[in-house]
Formats: C-alpha cells, structure tokens, sequence
C-alpha cells in the first residue's frame, strides 16, 4: 500500500498506487451484494454491507487523502487500472488519480455518503424493498465516485452518466406511483439533453487536441495543452466550453435545464440529501473547476457561466418564496445554491465555488434529512402549512434544522457565511457588479424562505391534523445522530476557508491553488480590506433582513404574508406557477415532438412509404386480374400457345437465315 | 425411291386416320398402322433394332394399353362443340402452317450429297449397346429410374380410384 | 489453413440440421434438447477460431479455396477478417441462446422449427465467410428462405403480409444485386480472366460511371438490408409478426449483413464511388437516426418499437461506416455486435413476456416491476444498454462512431447526437410504462417471473453486455488491423482518382488522415 | 436404296404436323395422347434419317431413350386418365379445367 514515488520531469509529485480502484470498488461490490440480497430476499445483509461498503470507502479514502497528504503540495495519486478503449491513436485508459480537487469531493461523497446510509437504515427500515434502495445507492455512490476519481473526461462521462441513471432509478423508487417513475424518467431525458452536449464538447475538444498532436482526454493533458489550444483556435475553446457548461447545466440543475430537480424529490428522502444536493449535482461545478485552466482562456464562456450561475441563484429563489412542499423548497434553495457555485466558478473563483460545494454539501444534506425527519414523524406529511410547532416533538431535529437555516443564510461564523461571501466578493473583485446585485439579492430571498420553512414547521401553532398529531415522535437514533454529526459540519465547515488576512486565511482556497487556475487568470483588480470588511457587512445585513421578514411575517403577525400575496396577486401567482417554464417546454418541445413522430408513423411511414411499397403490390395483382384470366385450364389451349410459339419461333428463324 | 412413296402416303393416310377419325378404336387402330409403317421407314435407313423395338414396344404394348384403356372407359365416339371446332379451325391453321415451316426447312436448305456409305453392322443391336453403355450410361440409367417412376406413378393413380 | 475450421463452423450447423430433421418430432423435447445441444457445436468451434485469430492481420484469414465451377470461375472461397469475427461470433452465440430462449413460445412444428432456426445460422454464416461473390450471393440467398418460413408458419397474426413483403424488398434489392454483380464479372472477364474472387475484383478496371452504378445497385441492396429510411418498412412488419427466434435473428444478426456489405464489397470494390456517394449516404443515416427514433416514440407495440429503435441504432452504424476514418469506422464495426446483443436481448426478453400473456401491447402491462422482479431487473440492464449507458456496451459503439463523424462530418454527427436523446426517450418511456406504475391489468398478477430457462437464456447475453462495456479492448484489437486495411484502400482510391471535385476526396476532407495514417505506421509496423 | 434423307425429313414433318392438329382438334384426351405419340414418333423418324446421314449411333440412341419415356408417359398418362375417369365420368380435355383461374 506504500506508493512508490515517481518524480517526473514536472514540478508535480505523482505517485502511482493501485489503492484507489478500491475506493468506487467497495460500493460496487455493496452494490453486487445489494442485488443478490434483493433477489433472495436477504434484507438484512444489506444493513451490513449498504453502509459498511461506503464506510470502507471512506476509510481508504482518508488513507488515500493522507497519501497525497505526504507528498509536496500539487502531487497527485494516480492508479492505472487498464485501458478501457484504444483506438488509433486515441486511447482512453480507465485511470483513477487522487489530487487537491478530487480529495475534497472523495472525503465529501464518502463522508456524507455514509452519514446518508447511516441515516437510511432508519428511514428504510419499514420499506419492504430495502435491500433495492441500498443496491441503488451504493451504486449510485460508485458511479460518483468513478466521476470524481476520473482522470479523463469519457471515464467522468462514465460516472457522470451512472449517477444519472442510479438517480432515474431513485427517484422513480416507489415505482407504483406513476408520478414517481415520470419525475425519473424526467430527470434522466432532461440529463440526456446536457450529455449530448457534453458528448459533442468532447468530440470538439478531442479533435482538437488531436490536430495539435495530443488526442488525448486527460485531465492533465488537457489543462497542459489549454494555453496551446486557446492560441491556436480560441474559437473551439469557447465553443467547448459552452458545450460543456450545456452538459453541467443539466447535472447541476442550472438553467435552462433544472426543471427535473423540483421533480426529483418523488425520490426518498435519504436520495434527495445525497444525490439533490450533497453530490451528483454538484458534479457540474466540480466538471468546470476540474477544467478552470480550460475555461479561463475563454472570458466569454466564463462570462455565460457567471450570469447562468447568477440568474439561476435569483430565479430559483424567487420560486422558493412560494412553495409550501418543504422538501420543493429545499430543492429549488439548491438550484439557487448550485448557481451561486456555478456563480462563483463563473467570475473566476474557482476554489470558492468548490469551497461553497463543500459547504453546501454539509448543510443541504442536513436541511434534507432534518426534512425527510419531519416527514418520517408527520406519516409523510410535507406542507408547512400543515406543519407548526413541531419543536416540541422533534427537538433534535429542529435544532440541528436551525443549525441548517443559520449555515445555509449566512449567519456568521456558520459555513455558508464564509463560503458564500468568498463568491460574492469574487463576483465584485471581477467587476461583475451586475451579478454581484444578484447574488445578494438572491442572498436575502435564501434567509427569508429558509426561516419562513423554519418558523412555519418548528415555531408557533400546531396546525398538525389530529390523526398525524397521534403519531409524532423523534426519530431513532440512526437517523438523529447523522443529524448532529452534519450540524457539526455545518458550523465548522466554513473555518477552513476564511477571509484573506484573518487568522489562518484561506487554508482551503491555497489547498486547491495547485490544481485549479490561478485566481488572477482573469485579470483581477486586488480589492482591499476595508472594501471587503463592507462586502461582508453588507451581505450580512442582508441575510438578517431576509431571516428578519421571515420572523416577522410568519411568527409575529401570522397573515402578513397572505395579506401580500393578496397585493401583489400577478407576482404571487408567476412565482405560484413557477414562470410556467413546465408548461413552456412542454408547449414548445414536448407537444410538437410527439406530433411529428406521430405524423412520421401515420403519415410517412403507414401511408406514405407503405402506400408505395402496398401500392405496387396492388398494381401487380390488378395486372395479374387481367393476365391471369389467359389461364383457361384447357389443356388444348396451352397447347395451342405451345405450337404458336414453335411456328413463331421457327418462322422467325427461317427469316432470319 | 418408289417404294418410300408408297410407304410414305400410307403412313400419312394412317396418321390422319388416327386424327380424323370419331372412334377411338378406329384410331387406335390407324395408330398402329402408323407405327408399323414409320418401323418400315426405320428398316429402310438401316435401324433393324430400333424397327424391332418399335413394333415390340408400341404396336405391341403402348396400343394395346390405348386400347385395353378405351375398352375400359367405354368411350363413345366423340361429339364435336362449337368451341372445339374454332380451336380445331385454329389448330388446323398452325399444324399447316408447322408443316410448312418444318418442311420448307428440309427442302431449303443444301440438298445432301447423297446417302453415305455405312460402315459394317451400322444399326446393329452390338453398336447400339456400345453406344448405350458408353455415351449414354447416365441417361441409361436415369431412364430405369424414370421408368421405376412412371410404374409406381401409374400404380399409386390406379388405386386411388379404388379408394375413391 | 491445413484443417477446414471455417467450412466446418459454416456446416455444422446444417448438418445439425439435418439430424435434427431425422429425429423423432414427439416428444418436443427431443428436437428442443437436440438442437440446442448440437446448436453448441459451432459456437464451441468458433472459440476456437477466436484463439487461433491473429490480431495483427488485417487481410483475410483462415482461408479455404475449392474449385466449385471453375469454368464459370467460381470458388468456394471461405476466410475471416476483423468485420466478419465478431459477426461469426455473435451468430453462433446467438443460436442456442434463441433457441433456448424459443423452448415454450415454439409449441407446433417444433421440429421444423429447428430445422429453419439452424439452416438460417448456416445460411448467415455463410455469407459472413464467403469471399467469393457467387458464393456470397447463394448465402445471402439461402439465409432469406429459412427466415421467410420462420415469420411465415411461425409468426403473428399478419405474418403472411409480412413475409411477402420481406420478401419483396429483400428480392428487390438482390436482383440489383445480381445485375451489378454479372456486370462486374464480365467487365472483368475482359482481363481474360472469369472469376467472382471479391480480391480479384476489387481490382477491376472500371470507368467512374460504371463504378457509380455498380456501387447504388449493391448500395440499394445493402440499404434495403440494414434497412435506411426509406427502405424500413419492412423490419417493423417483420419483427413484430416473427416469433421471437426469428425476432432475434432478424435482429441479432440479418439487418447486420447490410452493413456488412458495405464493408466487404460496395465499399472497397467502388471505393471512389462509394466515397462520392456520401453526402446522400450520410443524410439518410442521420435522417434513420432522427427519424427511427421519433416514430419509434409512440409505438404502442414494443417489438414494433424496438424495430424502429432499429433503424435508428442501424444508422448509427452507417454513420460510422460513412466517417471513413479509423475511429468511426471501428466504432461501425463494434456497433454491429453491440445491437446485436441488446436488441437481441430485448427481443428475448419481450418473447418471456409474450409467452405469459399473449399481448406485446404495451398499455397491456404496467407495474411488472411488482409482479416479475428478475425480468424487470434484467429488463432494465438490457434497456441501458441499448440507450447507450457507459459501462455497457451500446456507449463505446456510440461514442467511437460519433467521435469518427464528427471529425469527418461535424453537423451530421451534431445532430446525430440526438438521437442519443431521443434513444433514452423512447426507450424509458417504454420501460416507464411496462414495469412501472401500479399493476392495472388485474391478470397481470398472475404473471410468473422468469424460469430458470429463461434466466439460463438470457443471462449469457447480459454478461456480453457488460463485458463489451467495460472491457471491449479486445474487441476493438481485432477489428482495428482490418479497418486499416480498408482505410488504406479508401485512400488510395481517394488520392488515384483524377475525377469529380478533388475537395471532396477522402484524403482532404479528412485533415487527419496524414496523421492518422503515419498513426497507422507506428501502429501496425506496416507502410501505407 | 438411296432416297434423300430430305424426304424423311418432309415425311416426319408431316407427320408431326398431323400430330398436331389432333392435339389441338380432339375433345378426348386418350385420342390427343395417341396424336403426341404420333409427333414422338415424327421425331423418332427424323433421329433415325439424321442418324444414317450422319454415320452416328447417337441418333438411334436417343430414339432408344425416346421410346422408354414415351412408354412411362402413356403409362402414366393413360393411369391419370382412369383417375380422373373415375372422378368425373369424362375423358373430354374442354371439360377438365382444373388449373382454371
């Protein structure tokens, strides 16, 4: 286990060691263990290996971590396990490779991952397809991590299209309600629509490597060979760029492909923490940081990147006002998370927007599975409305769900306060004040819905119905303790990544420095310490504003928020409605398509093409009508044809010579 | 040359007895004519064999099974239609025209340069088999089986009708 | 070759044939058992010409030459190179897996049954290997009949339309055929030479509007065969009257022979035709790939469905077939073998159903994932794997072949990406409908989940499936020698002919191709 | 002893042309059978002139086979006609239309 240290030419330590093909192999082989456990009927196997299998993963993770830990900072593990597909000159070699980026998303998928599992074995535990939801989830957590450990980017496309498909299956888990296996089917054809894109990213990017004589889609390569590229035809950057922002708009919930994340959590809960917010979703982020070398030679892909991000962030919490379905509020609060990450890694802090994914990772999951409690205690009960008062019963889980909505709102010193100032202040270095405004509007909108959640389920009245009321109680341990364990994080997560100039600054931001793009790639105007003392302020007050209203609407002079929903009807029912975007594709995608491939069958194919083909059958049988009727079945008259042949014959003959 | 004449515008009366005349019988009888006299055509080109052959096998056995089979069916002379007279106006038109052709062929072209001499045996039973057994072993025996064939054929037809 | 392994693997299956047309037709067993037993013959021989395959050969291998009639020039002239092995190997793989898989759905003429299902597996087998084309035309020929009666005593309840109309396509296409093919002999007879040896006659002495002609006369017959739009609307027909055997054949291994056609005479016997002709090719393919998968999407029969995805998933062969460069067409190759193995599956899976409740009706079913669990889960891989998930086998054909288009032709290969798409579109939404949701049909209850025959049939065909997915190295090793080889003629032709718009030659359009053709010689130690 | 060989020839002509008009004139099939042993017998008589003109045996050998398959046909022949005798009480080609459309 020992890696043997390879010093290359490069300034960069790369140790190979073949460790790391265990860490998505553990999982998979769960997964094995899941499927014959489902097929035999053996639930309780699965309690073992479901989590134990994600458990080892993580563990050899941490040992992995510490490897890379040994070596000088920018080294790298690198595992080659075979090559995968090799043709000509393009080989594709299954390789896994552990650096500064791919660490924090191993120890955040392994980690969570398995507070995740922890916390099934409660939430599950009455479902008699257990040993299904495990088998799918651990390969889901393979997948992931075949996508973080991928050192190019058709092995990333291998998990990146996995964790799509596990999350289709997920999603649409409770497969009796048709609704469920629609929202699957939703979220994997909406992912299709981005890895289509993405496919042609790479094609384009393959290709063009190629003409400059690399074809080759390692990671490695192709940050080396991004200043080349981008000097030879900045064209094909962009356009690959864009291409791929295309593919992680549909992983990463981002516009205009985030309609089938609101959807997706039809899924169970414990599927909604790890896939819907602490991972696949984040892949996007993780795609573009991986390539920010890439994508730092191309302003103007960035530029899209940003404004998607921001718009996204603004746009998804102005639906989140709205919902009253706790676990919809929570997935449109991580659409608008995402984009503050897709934000950050838009204006060119690319170890923010990691930064934000970490933390995010932390306390999203713990917003969903302090929701999935709720709905384990309320019978699957999901309307605040229905909610209120609810501390009481559930007292650990409202406090680690206000440790949730204070890390998520950024209130100081919790996660999100550090990591989502870092991109704001990004996005105002960079001098996209524009979307800065956005941010920190979307900012205000996250502390007033979260804590709008917050109030209406834990504080106030019960407005519980009697027969749910019968039935409240705190959750077992299995899940309370995943709870407190995030809370944890959810609070200290941030410190590693604090403002430049306080304490030990930015630890984490300096971690990653090695693999990601220089910060000043883009040319940014260093902003002083008083500027972002103001920053910070400013953001803060914000978020008090946001958690503020939220008090005053909900928990002081309940009927406020009526009253201005009343007011401001036509606002209220565009939020209501969700912009109708659903109703948009539909109308203009989804109608139009199945008119035309039914036109195609009835039309083209039944009458145009088949009407050629029977057509010509008719005319042949029409002419045999007519011919066959020479067939009188007198023998005399085939006879008689007979001998007029031979006359003819002869005669012609005899003319002839 | 007079005596080919003779036998010639007897066997072509006979053959259009066969054709031309309403009982079966009476045609089954001018058809034997006919064989006897094309078998005397055959002696005078020199094919004693086939002559032999000829009047063992059809006068002797294919007539009398025409016959045998007329007996049997008791057929009456035959009653002409309408229809059949305008097939037989057309088929009287196309075997002329045949025999035009067919003998305008024989007459056209060059005239042979005589008869030529015959080597010794020429049609003898000796130089047929040798020819039979060489050139045409395969042919020889494709026709035992055809004719195995045509008995089992005949046999099968026959006794459906006693099934029938 | 000393000993006749390929003649043997082509005969075996006939002579099985005949045994099993010998044998007693009662019990059913007897024909079922002795079929699939002597059905693992040739399969078994075919490992064997697997391991004495040599990879670094990209020419014919394992030849065999008889004199058959020499006086017209006719050979029988057997061999095996990278575009026929994999063929070979998934027909003999295929046959006992079909015919276990037919064990139940077969229950009259069960004898003769097997009788078709082996004489086809000869017949296909045949024209895989014949390298002489009056011996590829007999083949091509020989594996329609079995196939007629197959759909035709076999089939649905519209199986004669069916099977007169595969018929009349397919004759269509063969006379084309055989008129361009005599055309050829006797333009080459002009050398003095009669011979119908493809070798031979890739070297003919043509004018460029001879070669054109020749070319869409044996283009029109192997595109009727694959089929392209417009030459499709038999396969719906056929598929879905065919019984399930006949299904995966028809499916597995006879829409390949199209395809296959191309790569083994339209391509390098016309090679400067045949590239000429790409822009009409090309359209057609992405337009079977666009338009297979739209119709395919409201289908309310699933065999009928997987026809169409057919057609679609054949276009994507044709595309990388049409990229012209190694990666493309390798991906072509690979894509054959991969459709035939999913959509195979498919089939298979779709017969087990059809065997429990008569109806391949999709709204007939619905909430099978309660009911037959195994069949669901099986069912799942299979649908994956022809949508093209990484990690099974339908995404490395798909990747490779639209990598290869896209450098040859970006826009085709662009949109044929969407059908991508478009696969997973009709393809979930079949799968939505069949397995989830509550069960509404209250009979469907009463449905039994797979037999231990039916797993035994099916689960060979799964582990394909994956392994092709996560290990096709070994595929692509020996595919690779041969498309180099085709390449290299491609090129050549590209780069002697003085004729048409220079620009559109191979050579140029593709930039790549001095590259890649140096790649060739670092590669395979060969000079171009 | 020296007739032209022209002769048989127009002779055989002839005959087969009589042979002919019986296939085509007569109702009754056992009479049509006995008009094509007739033209057989036209053609045997040709084989036999082109024989000697020819010096070959060829000829006579192919009056041998000749003989044999015209015997196996009025068999036959002869057999189907008591079959469909039987059946329809007929021996009248214009009333035994089977393969009538």
């Amino acid at each position: 286990m020992q890696p043997e240290h390879a010093h290359t030419a490069a300034e960069a330590v790369v140790a190979a060691t073949s460790l790391l093909r265990w860490i998505p192999l553990l999982p998979l082989i769960g997964f094995g263990v899941g499927v014959f456990a489902a097929s035999t009927n053996r639930r309780s196997l699965v309690h073992v290996t479901g989590p134990g299998s994600v458990l080892l993963a993580f563990v050899v993770s941490v040992i992995a971590v510490s490897q890379l830990w040994a070596l000088p900072a920018g080294g790298a593990l690198v595992d080659n396990v075979y090559t995968w597909i090799s043709v000509g000159m393009l080989k594709i070699d299954l390789t896994f490779r552990v650096d500064a980026l791919t660490s924090v998303m191993l120890l955040i998928i392994t980690g969570i991952g398995f507070l995740i599992h922890l916390y099934a074995l409660g939430y599950m535990h009455d479902d008699a397809d257990e040993a299904r939801f495990f088998s799918y989830l651990n390969l889901f957590v393979a997948s992931m991590l075949v996508l973080v450990l991928a050192d190019s980017l058709p092995v990333v496309f291998i998990g990146w299209e996995g964790v799509g498909v596990c999350s289709y299956l997920l999603i649409g888990f409770w497969y009796q309600d048709m609704a469920n296996a629609d929202a699957g089917r939703k979220a994997m054809l909406t992912n299709r629509v981005g890895d289509a894109a993405f496919l042609i990213g790479m094609f384009m990017l393959v290709w063009a490597l190629h003409d400059l004589g690399a074809a080759s889609l390692r990671f490695e390569d192709v940050n080396r060979m991004a200043p080349q590229l981008g000097a030879a035809a900045p064209h094909v950057v962009t356009a690959v760029c864009l291409l791929l922002l295309i593919g992680a708009t549909g992983k990463s919930a981002q516009i205009p492909l985030y309609v089938w994340l609101p959807d997706a959590m039809a899924g169970p809960t414990p599927v909604s923490a790890l896939i819907h917010a602490a991972t696949m979703v984040t892949a996007g982020v993780y795609m573009i940081a991986r390539l920010s070398p890439l994508y730092v030679l191309s302003p103007a892909a960035l530029d899209v990147v940003a404004t998607i991000g921001a718009v996204t962030a603004l746009f998804a919490a102005t639906m989140a006002l709205v919902q009253n379905d706790l676990k919809k509020i929570l997935a449109y609060s991580t659409i608008s998370q995402i984009g503050y990450m897709v934000l950050g890694v838009g204006v060119g802090s690319f170890s923010g927007g990691v930064f934000h994914l970490m933390t995010h990772a932390c306390f999203k999951a713990l917003l969903f599975l302090g929701a999935g409690s709720v709905m384990h205690a309320m019978s699957g009960e999901l309307d605040v409305h229905k909610m209120g008062g609810l501390k009481k019963q559930l007292p650990t889980t409202r406090w680690t769900f206000l440790v949730g909505c204070l890390a998520i709102a950024g209130v100081p010193p919790l996660a999100a306060f550090f990591s989502k100032d870092m991109i704001l202040e990004a996005a105002f270095a960079s001098g996209h004040v524009v979307l800065w405004l956005i941010g920190l509007a979307a900012a205000g909108m996250t502390a007033f819905y979260m804590f709008r959640a917050y109030f209406l389920a834990f504080e106030g009245e019960s407005r519980v119905d009697h027969h749910a009321a019968h039935h409240l109680h705190e959750s077992p341990s299995t899940m309370t303790i995943p709870l407190m364990v995030l809370a944890v994080l959810s609070i200290v997560a941030g410190w590693v990544g604090l403002p430049h100039g306080v304490l030990w600054g930015d630890r984490f931001g300096h971690y990653l420095a090695p693999v990601l793009a220089p910060h000043d790639a883009l040319g940014h105007h260093e902003i002083g310490g008083g500027t972002v003392l103001l920053l910070t302020l400013v953001t803060t007050g914000v978020a008090a504003l946001g958690i503020f209203v939220a008090y005053s609407f909900y928990l002081k002079s309940p009927g406020t928020a009526d009253r201005l929903a009343e007011r401001f009807r036509g606002v209220y029912v565009v939020l209501w409605n969700k912009y109708w975007v659903d109703e948009i594709y539909d109308r203009l995608i989804i109608t139009p398509y199945v008119i035309f491939s039914k036109f195609f069958w009835k039309v083209v194919d039944a009458m145009l093409i088949d009407g050629v083909v029977n057509g010509a059958g008719v005319i042949v049988g029409k002419t045999s009508d007519v011919w066959r009727r020479l067939e009188s079945g007198n023998v005399q008259h085939y006879a008689a044809a007979m001998m007029l042949g031979a006359v003819v014959t002869c005669g012609v003959y005899w003319w002839l010579s | 040359m007079i005596a080919f004449y003779f036998i010639a515008i007897l066997t072509l009366a006979s053959a259009l007895m066969v054709v031309l005349h309403r009982n079966p019988i009476y045609s089954a009888l001018g058809l034997v004519n006919t064989l006897f006299l094309i078998a005397v055509s055959f002696v005078m080109l020199d094919a004693e064999l086939i002559a032999m052959l000829q009047v063992i096998v059809y006068a002797g056995a294919i007539v009398i099974l025409f016959l045998f089979v007329i007996m049997l069916l008791n057929v009456e002379t035959e009653v002409r239609t309408a229809r059949v007279s305008r097939l037989g106006t057309a088929g009287l038109v196309l075997a002329l025209l045949l025999a035009l052709e067919l003998g305008v062929f024989a007459l056209v072209r060059e005239p042979s340069s005589g008869t030529p001499e015959l080597p010794a045996g020429f049609g003898s039973t000796e130089l047929l088999a040798e020819t039979l057994f060489s050139d045409g072993m395969l042919s020889f025996e494709l026709t035992s089986l055809l004719l195995l064939v045509a008995v089992v054929g005949a046999v099968v037809m026959a006794r459906r009708k006693v099934e029938s | 070759m000393d000993f006749p392994l390929l003649s043997l693997i082509v005969w075996s299956p006939l002579g099985a044939a005949i045994i099993v047309s010998l044998l007693p037709s009662q019990p059913l067993s007897v024909p079922r058992l002795a079929a699939f037993g002597l059905g693992l013959i040739p399969f078994l021989l075919s490992l064997v010409m697997l391991a004495g395959f040599d990879t670094s050969v990209g020419a014919l291998q394992l030849t065999e030459t008889v004199p058959w009639m020499p006086s017209l020039g006719v050979y029988y002239s057997i061999g095996v190179d990278g575009f026929s092995l994999w063929l070979i190997l998934l027909t003999t793989f295929l046959t006992p897996v079909v015919i276990l898989a037919a064990w139940t759905d077969i229950q009259h003429r069960v004898k003769e049954f097997m009788f078709f299902m082996l004489l086809l597996e000869s017949g296909m087998l045949g024209a895989l290997v014949a390298t002489d084309l009056f011996l590829f035309f007999m083949y091509w020929e020989l594996m329609l009949f079995p196939m007629v009666f197959v759909i035709g005593i076999w089939g649905g309840p519209r199986r004669r339309y069916a099977a007169i109309k595969f018929v009349v396509y397919t004759m269509a296409g063969s006379a084309l055929m055989m008129i361009a093919m005599l055309y050829l002999v006797l333009v080459h007879a002009k050398t003095g030479q009669l011979s119908f040896d493809i070798v031979t006659l890739y070297d003919t002495k043509l004018s460029y509007a001879e070669e054109t002609l020749l070319f869409w006369a044996f283009a029109i017959a192997f595109m009727i065969k694959v089929p392209m739009v417009p030459f499709h609307t038999w396969l719906p027909d056929a598929h879905t009257e065919a019984p399930t055997g006949g299904s995966v054949d028809l499916a597995g291994i006879l829409l390949k022979m199209g395809a296959y056609g191309f790569l083994r005479f339209a391509l390098p016997m016309f090679p400067a035709a045949a590239q000429d002709a790409f822009p009409i090719i090309l359209a057609l393919s992405v337009v079977g790939i666009i338009y297979g998968a739209m119709v395919a999407f409201p289908q309310p029969d699933m065999k009928r469905l997987v026809a169409y995805s057919s057609v679609s998933h054949l276009g994507f062969v044709m595309l990388g077939i049409y990229a012209f460069n190694r990666v493309g067409l390798t991906g072509g190759v690979l894509q054959m073998v991969n459709h035939g193995l999913s959509t195979g599956g498919l089939f298979i899976l779709i017969g087990f159903i059809y065997d429990r409740k008569h109806t391949r009706q999709i709204s007939e079913y619905g909430g099978l994932w309660k009911v037959v669990p195994i069949f669901s889960a099986l069912f799942l891989v299979v649908t994956l794997s022809s949508i093209g998930l990484p990690g099974l086998n339908g995404f490395v054909g798909e990747f490779l072949i639209l990598l290869g288009a896209f450098r040859a032709h970006g826009w085709a290969a662009a949109i044929a990406t969407i059908g991508v798409v478009l696969g997973a579109a009709y393809m979930l939404t079949m799968y939505k409908h069949v397995v989830f949701g509550p069960v509404t049909k209250e009979e469907n209850n009463a449905l039994t989940d797979l037999t231990p025959r039916e797993i035994a049939a099916i689960v060979p065909v799964i582990v394909m499936i994956v392994w092709m997915g996560v290990y096709p190295k070994p595929f692509i090793d020996r595919i690779e020698p041969t498309v180099t080889v085709l390449l290299q003629r491609l090129e050549r032709a590209g780069a002697n002919r003085h004729l048409g718009d220079a620009s559109r030659g191979l050579a140029s359009r593709d930039g790549g191709s001095e590259a890649e053709r140096l790649a060739v010689v670092a590669h395979d130690g060969v000079a171009p | 002893m020296n007739v032209p060989v022209e002769n048989y020839l127009v002779l055989a002509a002839l005959i087969f042309a009589i042979g002919c008009a019986g296939v085509l004139t007569r109702r009754n099939v056992i009479v049509i059978l006995m008009s094509v042993e007739l033209m057989l017998n036209a053609v045997n008589l040709t084989f036999v002139a082109l024989s000697r003109q020819l010096v070959s045996m060829t000829g006579q050998m192919i009056v041998f086979f000749v003989m044999t398959v015209a015997a196996a046909e009025v068999a036959v022949g002869l057999a189907i006609f008591l079959a469909i005798y039987s059946q329809r009480r007929t021996v009248n080609a214009d009333e035994i239309s089977l393969l009538r459309w």
